[in-house]
């Protein structure tokens, strides 16, 4: 069993600490991981993709071939991934950033709105985005994500990405809650 | 749009994509503006011109510009340079570099190319770190400093990259910030006028890996910590040795008259005289 | 530098790992230059040697890093820097001689995609062959490529191993993908490493000759300043270490260099096999391209062809008898390559015309994916 | 007011140079980080904040000349 | 440089015809660092290149060197250098950024006893696999091995002549032997010298684009300073010159950098052969071995024994077509070398199993003589 | 057999053959006896002694003497020499280059051993020419001097290494002549003495080559030479530039306290603490 | 047809310089030629050979195989060489320095002593030695050989290696008419 | 006579150094080129001869010490 995930959006929005923390739950959880990020020039403001790739045995190919989940930050960063989707495959958008998303199952999430509402910056839209998942993500759970931020993130900002991971897992628990999964067919918004 | 606008993009490239690639707020930039005016003050035209880098982040400065343009390796720029010089010397030839790129691994031919007194004007772009490869300390590193390769704060002493290159013979050497962008323009007209090996050194800001370092977290904080910290050569010379401590000296710093490379060259090819015939 | 926990499962970069190996190995020396993809080995080092009482330092190039290890490992000190290609190539008259010297050194080159400045950030396996022959001059290297985040902290510590048991430089092929991901392992515990060091004189000084065959083809080497001053030099030497060029003497020099690996061959017989055994087609593959090869061959097992995948894990000495014998049952053989084909030009020779080898080839800065081998294992499967 | 002074957002990265270096204090940052004009008759077309913005975002031209046109 | 008359017999060390050569292709610009036993070339340049108008100049280093001989090209010059093993190895970085970058230039590698510091003085074929493979990253270059003085004269104008036309570097490995030697020679006057040139635009600047394939996978080339202002990078390049990471560009740049050679391996099968048709025993050889060789096969059929000699100029591409031409005819296969083994790879490489392949080696800084080679020929055959 | 003799026969090789194979004159074994007495006035243990070379006739030296010897590649000595002294900083490191190899390819490392203060003695032996290659100009060979590889005459200003390394940051700085053979001596024995990088310029004649450049056709011309071309730094302090143009400044040129590499690196893990268990 | 010639002594003694005279005379006369010489260390004050092969085809292996000609300027030149002489070579010594030469057919000629006489110093014994080797060596002649002195050797001593050099031509043409060569078995000393 | 100079024919180069920089003009050269000690009641046995000797060939011993041996 394999379970790809795709974090995608711009330089400076912390994809790549998002993919670490996740990676790092994952490994709290036991499971075999790897975790990969795109470097290079575009890292500087360009567009940035970090993937997860959980297992249960030990990972072969370490980039993702059919995306069960991905995280778009930006209208971009969601047309340029979709392509990469496994069927059933959900996508999460900022639905702050991204107006559409041509997908069947998607959850258009005010990320980086709640994160400016709660901390007056957007930066932190990342965290909010991993307790999103948390409910609709079956490796990884609050708390291994906790953990992994505590041991990932710096001290001084661990308070503020816990508190926007919190809110992102309220937004998530809700959802997850309201909606069944298997109806979900074009956008879900919170 | 205003002339000196106008002028600017007139000079760079339409094919490429702007903003360019640098960080916001970062000093070369500022130096690209500089270094243009300079070149069309001194009425060089495009094609005359060929415009060399080192690799770095400075590195990419020449793609931007309408010139023949060349982006070297990894300090060796001054030695593409020289032989572009002495295969053509009708060509003024401008090399960029980093500070890593002209005094780390390219500090021999950096005294070399001063020693022999190459016609071609060096910029040195001194942000005090290497910025393309992620904030490692570089040799004008100040002591202290942490860096990504110095986390527990710099071990090594700086170099003074204009006394260097003075000791090893450049005909001209100055020195200026990017904040004082006027007085860098003119010192890079001087140079581009100086027969000879002429050296700009440029204090820059590398507002992400230094400015993190320093904790100066905005490109402004840095160009203000310029601005306070600088001392043209004049008021240097009314100060102390103490006084002048963490100053950064501007100006003109050296300037005198020698005999270049390719102008004895070519006297000694008339010397012995040119005899294309018998080959 | 965090101990290891009994099977504790870490998250670790590639880069990370092969730093913890290091460390682990004994390595206590560190130069080098920051260079894409490497960098992050460097940084790494420089925050856990002072920790440990080892030495960092930032050279000003690359030739004056690999200059600055040998140096530390004449003076007894385990050594290693790492760096990209541009830097490889910068290494290369000093790694001719540490291999003429006989200092153990490790060189970690993360590849990147070439030519010159190429494609900094993106994987290749361009350098393979520059690993092998990059240097001036017969002589002999190890090179080894590790596939996972594991492996690079297992190989790393072997390498040591090996530069410390042959007085060989050893040099590591990582590509970027494997130095820059990030993957769960579980590391052995340090008296869990097996480690091995230079022999060393047990002959007093005044009997001590620093280049004479004690047997086993690798001369005991003393640290300077124990006692046994000696020389060392870069020019072929008699079994003093002074200069010589009478041809006896040099021709046993050489003869030495190559036989204490050669003679070792069967023991640098480092691979994986997968479905290898009654293989039709199989696949060898190295570095970060054996994952997508071994889930290319899953698939095609499932798919019912019988196809197999070797992993290298030695690239130099190449191992001709490891390859022979998956050769001998194979009728088509695919080597798949982020390079133009460099290791396939060894399977192509050792072959000796046994079998078909086929490769695939891919230096765009993208991964060869699963799929593109599974298609050409499909496309050629007998 | 002797200059007159035009900011181009798609090459400005927002870096606040600009603002900051304005001898005569005429410029200002907006909400998302834009340099805007706040003080227009301040300006005496100095042209600083021109010259030290490295992104060659923003241009200053003589005021007079602008009117006879 | 005195004209060559026609017919005119002259004594000319292996060097100076070198110098001369390249004078003779058009050759108006050297930079080098002494080092021996390359150090004739550079200063025969010296003193010529000044009475021709061209430009000599001696830099701090070798990689200085080749970096100074790349601008020059750039700048529309024909131009050099020379140097032995251990600059050589410093000189792969620039190679790289050459081939990256699609500057002619030629580069002349006098081969010495090695590794490190090695032999000096001696001959030795130890750097053959390092022409093909010192640099990093996958790039393609030309090398040509002299066997004569006359033909060091030669191939250095062909070197030229193919690095204008590729716009790669190509290398010239001579060993010591060739290049200090004296011989008699007669040179062929410069009109009967061809003579070949980058192709240029023809196009007006505006629409020239610096690395677009047209058609013959070698762009035209124009002269920094004829108002072509465009861009030379070593980062992986789009057809303007402008870096990308873009696969297609990439792939396509790649792909192009390789095939414009690789088109034209029929033009590059250079060889002189002797007795080789009906050979039962093929000797392939190069550089000053061939010249036992061939005594050795002379005296061999003098003896009955159908032995016969391939004498390669070209070492890469290596030369597949002709080898293997050789080979169907023939049982066995000797490569002798003064190596531990290096171009040998590459006969067993493309022989498939075909025939027999044995290796004569020897490393002691010593010539291999014909009798050794005729004893190994009488020891095998079969 | 005296004092003197008896105490170089004791440093040298006995396994090695005599006479060296310098040529006949030829400075440097004028040069190897002072080194000789300065580490034996020194009181250093053989087995401490480090002495490392480069490539070129300078780079033979260490051959014959009985410390650990380490003969590098051409231009690198400094590089080996550092990761030697960092690793174990009880040895004490002395560098044998010449002109060519310290100044030329090796000039980078030389500059940045200063800079970075590594405790190393250099011993730079200034022939002016490429002696083992054959008579190659040089960094340091005189304009308008002909030699093998500039046969018109050396077009290219020389260097002055010793204002070189103090402009790069050297601790200490000296120089002498072969002919001034006890000062030679004397300055050797301070620079070995110094904490930190110093460096001893020793101006040495290559009879072979540069006695035939310059037409003095022997090796005591060329001492002559030396001798009355040499000015102490004492009384250069009291001519105008003019009257020191060609001449030879001698005695310490430079001399200051600076913390060195590896005593603030030693600083470095006290204070992060050696945590060996950790491993 | 091919005929080789080596030349010994040690550094100093002119063997190089000697060498490339005889091989250019040889190109004069219109043969091919090939001229070694060995380099290195030994270069300095250490032995010095020089080795010219002469042939009426090109030359294939261009190290000498078995010599027709030694000549031979101190007494280790001669005992180190005389192992790859051809069974009936001729060995030249300078009487002077070699004391015993274990060959066939010897001719022991006062080389240095006849240039020191002259001269005053002994470094011109390389010419008087190629004017003695002259009458024995069917491949050059005295015209070809004072050409090649005239283009190879430097003109400030061009006339004193002439005046050697005729010196040694008379030495040699001497001991050519005073012995028949057949009997030669042993040593001739003039 | 204070200093009693030996000079050692197999490693001496006959460069002449000793000679000439000799300050009390002890030595000579011979014919054949190597240094003699031709006026030994000069030697002050300053040693100059001794250090400046490239090839560790002379020796110079202080003349009363040998007396007493
Ligand atoms: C031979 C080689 N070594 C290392 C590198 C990696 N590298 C690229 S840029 C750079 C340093 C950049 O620093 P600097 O020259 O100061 O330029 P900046 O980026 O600060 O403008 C390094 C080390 C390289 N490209 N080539
Ligand atoms: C990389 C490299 N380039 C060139 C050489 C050839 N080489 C050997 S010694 C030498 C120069 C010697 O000059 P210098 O350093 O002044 O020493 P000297 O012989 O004068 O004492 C050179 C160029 C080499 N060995 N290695
Ligand atoms: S990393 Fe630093 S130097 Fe590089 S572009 Fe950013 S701010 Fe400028
Ligand atoms: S032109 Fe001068 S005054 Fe006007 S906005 Fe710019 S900096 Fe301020
Ligand atoms: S200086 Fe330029 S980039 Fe910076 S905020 Fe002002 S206009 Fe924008
Ligand atoms: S060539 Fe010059 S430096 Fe070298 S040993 Fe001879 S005299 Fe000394
Ligand atoms: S010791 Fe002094 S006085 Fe005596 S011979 Fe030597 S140099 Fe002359
Ligand atoms: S100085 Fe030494 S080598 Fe020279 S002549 Fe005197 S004793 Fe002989
Ligand atoms: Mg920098
Ligand atoms: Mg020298």
């Amino acid at each position: 069993m394999r379970y790809e995930i795709r974090l995608a959006g711009s330089g400076g929005q912390g994809i790549a600490l998002a993919g670490v923390v996740l990676a790092e739950a994952g490994v709290l959880e036991g499971h075999y991981v790897v975790n990969t990020q795109n470097y290079g020039p575009e890292a500087r403001g360009g567009s940035s993709i970090s993937e997860v790739i959980l297992g249960d045995v030990e990972i072969d190919y370490p980039k993702t071939l059919e995306l069960d989940l991905l995280l778009a930050l930006n209208q971009k960063a969601c047309d340029e991934n979709l392509c990469d989707m496994k069927p059933q495959g959900l996508v999460i958008v900022d639905s702050g950033l991204v107006d559409t998303a041509l997908w069947g199952k998607v959850l258009r999430v005010p990320l980086s709105r709640r994160a400016q509402a709660k901390f007056n910056e957007p930066r932190f839209a990342n965290m909010v985005a991993l307790g999103t998942l948390v409910p609709f993500c079956p490796w990884v759970s609050s708390r291994s994500l906790s953990k992994a931020m505590a041991n990932r993130t710096p001290p001084k900002t661990l308070q503020m990405n816990i508190s926007a991971f919190q809110i992102g897992l309220r937004l998530g628990r809700r959802l997850r809650a309201s909606v069944k999964f298997e109806e979900i067919e074009g956008a879900i918004e919170v | 749009m205003t002339e000196t606008t106008h002028l600017i993009h007139s000079y760079l490239r339409s094919s490429k994509r702007f903003p360019h690639v640098w960080c916001p707020g970062c000093g070369i930039g500022i130096l690209m503006g500089a270094l243009i005016r300079a070149i069309d003050h001194n009425r060089y035209s495009k094609d005359e011109i060929v415009l060399i880098s080192g690799i770095g982040c400075s590195g990419r400065l020449p793609t931007y510009l309408d010139f023949n343009t060349l982006h070297t390796t990894h300090g060796r720029a001054l030695t593409f340079a020289t032989g572009i010089k002495l295969a053509k010397p009708s060509l003024k030839v401008i090399v960029v570099m980093g500070d890593g790129d002209a005094a780390a691994i390219g500090g021999n031919h950096l005294i070399h190319a001063a020693r022999r007194n190459v016609d071609i004007t060096a910029i040195i772009v001194n942000n005090q770190i290497y910025g393309m490869t992620g904030g490692q300390s570089s040799p004008t590193t100040p002591l202290g400093m942490t860096t990504s390769s110095s986390r527990y704060g710099n071990l090594e002493p700086a170099f003074d990259i204009s006394r260097v290159v003075e000791a090893a013979g450049a005909a001209f050497v100055a020195r200026s910030t990017v904040y004082h962008t006027r007085l860098l323009e003119q010192l890079i007209g001087k140079a581009l006028h100086k027969r000879g090996f002429s050296v700009v050194e440029v204090i820059c800001h590398c507002v992400t890996h230094v400015g993190k370092a320093t904790h100066m977290n905005s490109a402004v904080e840095m160009m203000n910590w310029q601005r306070d910290n600088a001392v043209s050569v004049r008021k240097a010379g009314t100060l102390s040795a103490k006084q002048l401590e963490g100053k950064i000296v501007t100006g003109v710093l050296v300037d005198r008259e020698a005999p270049t490379f390719h102008e004895e060259y070519e006297k000694l090819v008339a010397r012995v005289g040119v005899d294309d015939s018998a080959v | 530098m965090k101990k290891n926990k009994r099977n504790e499962r870490l998250l670790l970069q590639g880069s990370e790992a092969c730093a913890r190996g290091a460390l682990q190995a004994g390595c206590r020396f560190y130069a080098g230059y920051p260079i894409t993809p490497a960098t992050e080995i460097m940084e790494a080092m420089a925050w856990e040697l002072p920790r440990v009482g080892g030495v960092f330092i930032q050279m000003e190039d690359e030739i004056a890093s690999l200059g600055a290890v040998i140096g530390a490992s004449l003076a007894g000190v385990k050594s290693m820097t790492a760096t990209s290609g541009p830097g490889f190539s910068l290494m290369q008259e000093h790694i001719s001689f540490a291999s003429m010297a006989e200092v153990p050194c490790v060189i970690v080159d993360v590849m990147r995609g070439g030519p010159s400045t190429g494609l900094p950030t993106l994987a290749a396996q361009g350098d393979v062959m520059q690993a092998r022959w990059g240097a001036h001059g017969d002589h002999p290297v190890i090179v080894l490529a590790p596939s996972s985040v594991y492996e690079f902290f297992d190989l790393t510590i072997k390498a040591f191993n090996l530069s410390e048991r042959y007085r060989i430089p050893v040099i590591l092929v990582a590509d970027e993908m494997i130095a820059h991901m990030r993957e769960s392992v579980i590391l052995p515990r340090a008296e869990e490493s097996e480690l091995e060091e230079r022999p060393r004189p047990t002959v007093p000084p005044e009997w001590y000759a620093p280049y004479k065959d004690p047997g086993t083809g690798v001369p005991p080497m003393p640290a300077f300043g124990e006692g046994y001053r000696y020389h060392v030099t870069g020019l072929a030497h008699d079994i003093r270490g002074y200069p010589t060029i009478r041809r006896d003497e040099v021709g046993e020099l050489m003869a030495r260099l190559f036989n204490k690996i050669s003679k070792d061959l069967h023991l640098l017989q480092w691979f994986d096999s997968c479905y290898a055994e009654d293989a039709v087609v199989t696949v060898i593959a190295y570095g970060s391209v054996a994952r997508p090869a071994l889930r290319a061959v899953k698939r095609g097992r499932e798919k019912g062809l019988k196809v197999g995948l070797v992993k290298l894990k030695v690239l130099w000495p190449f191992m001709r008898r490891t390859v022979m014998g998956f050769l001998a049952t194979s009728t088509k053989v695919l080597v798949p390559e982020m390079n133009m084909g460099q290791l396939s030009r060894e399977v192509k020779r050792v072959n000796q015309g046994q079998c078909e080898v086929l490769t695939l080839n891919k230096v765009d800065g993208s991964m060869i994916t699963p799929g593109e081998i599974l298609a050409k294992l499909e496309d050629i499967y007998p | 007011m002797k200059g007159r002074v035009e900011i181009y957002e798609g090459w400005c990265k927002k870096c606040g140079i600009c603002t900051a270096f304005c001898p005569q204090d005429v410029l200002d940052t907006t909400g998302d980080g834009y340099p805007f004009v706040r003080a227009p008759e301040k300006c005496t077309g100095c042209g600083w904040c021109e010259i030290r913005c490295p992104d060659f975002a923003i241009v200053v031209s003589p005021y007079e000349e602008e009117q006879e046109k």
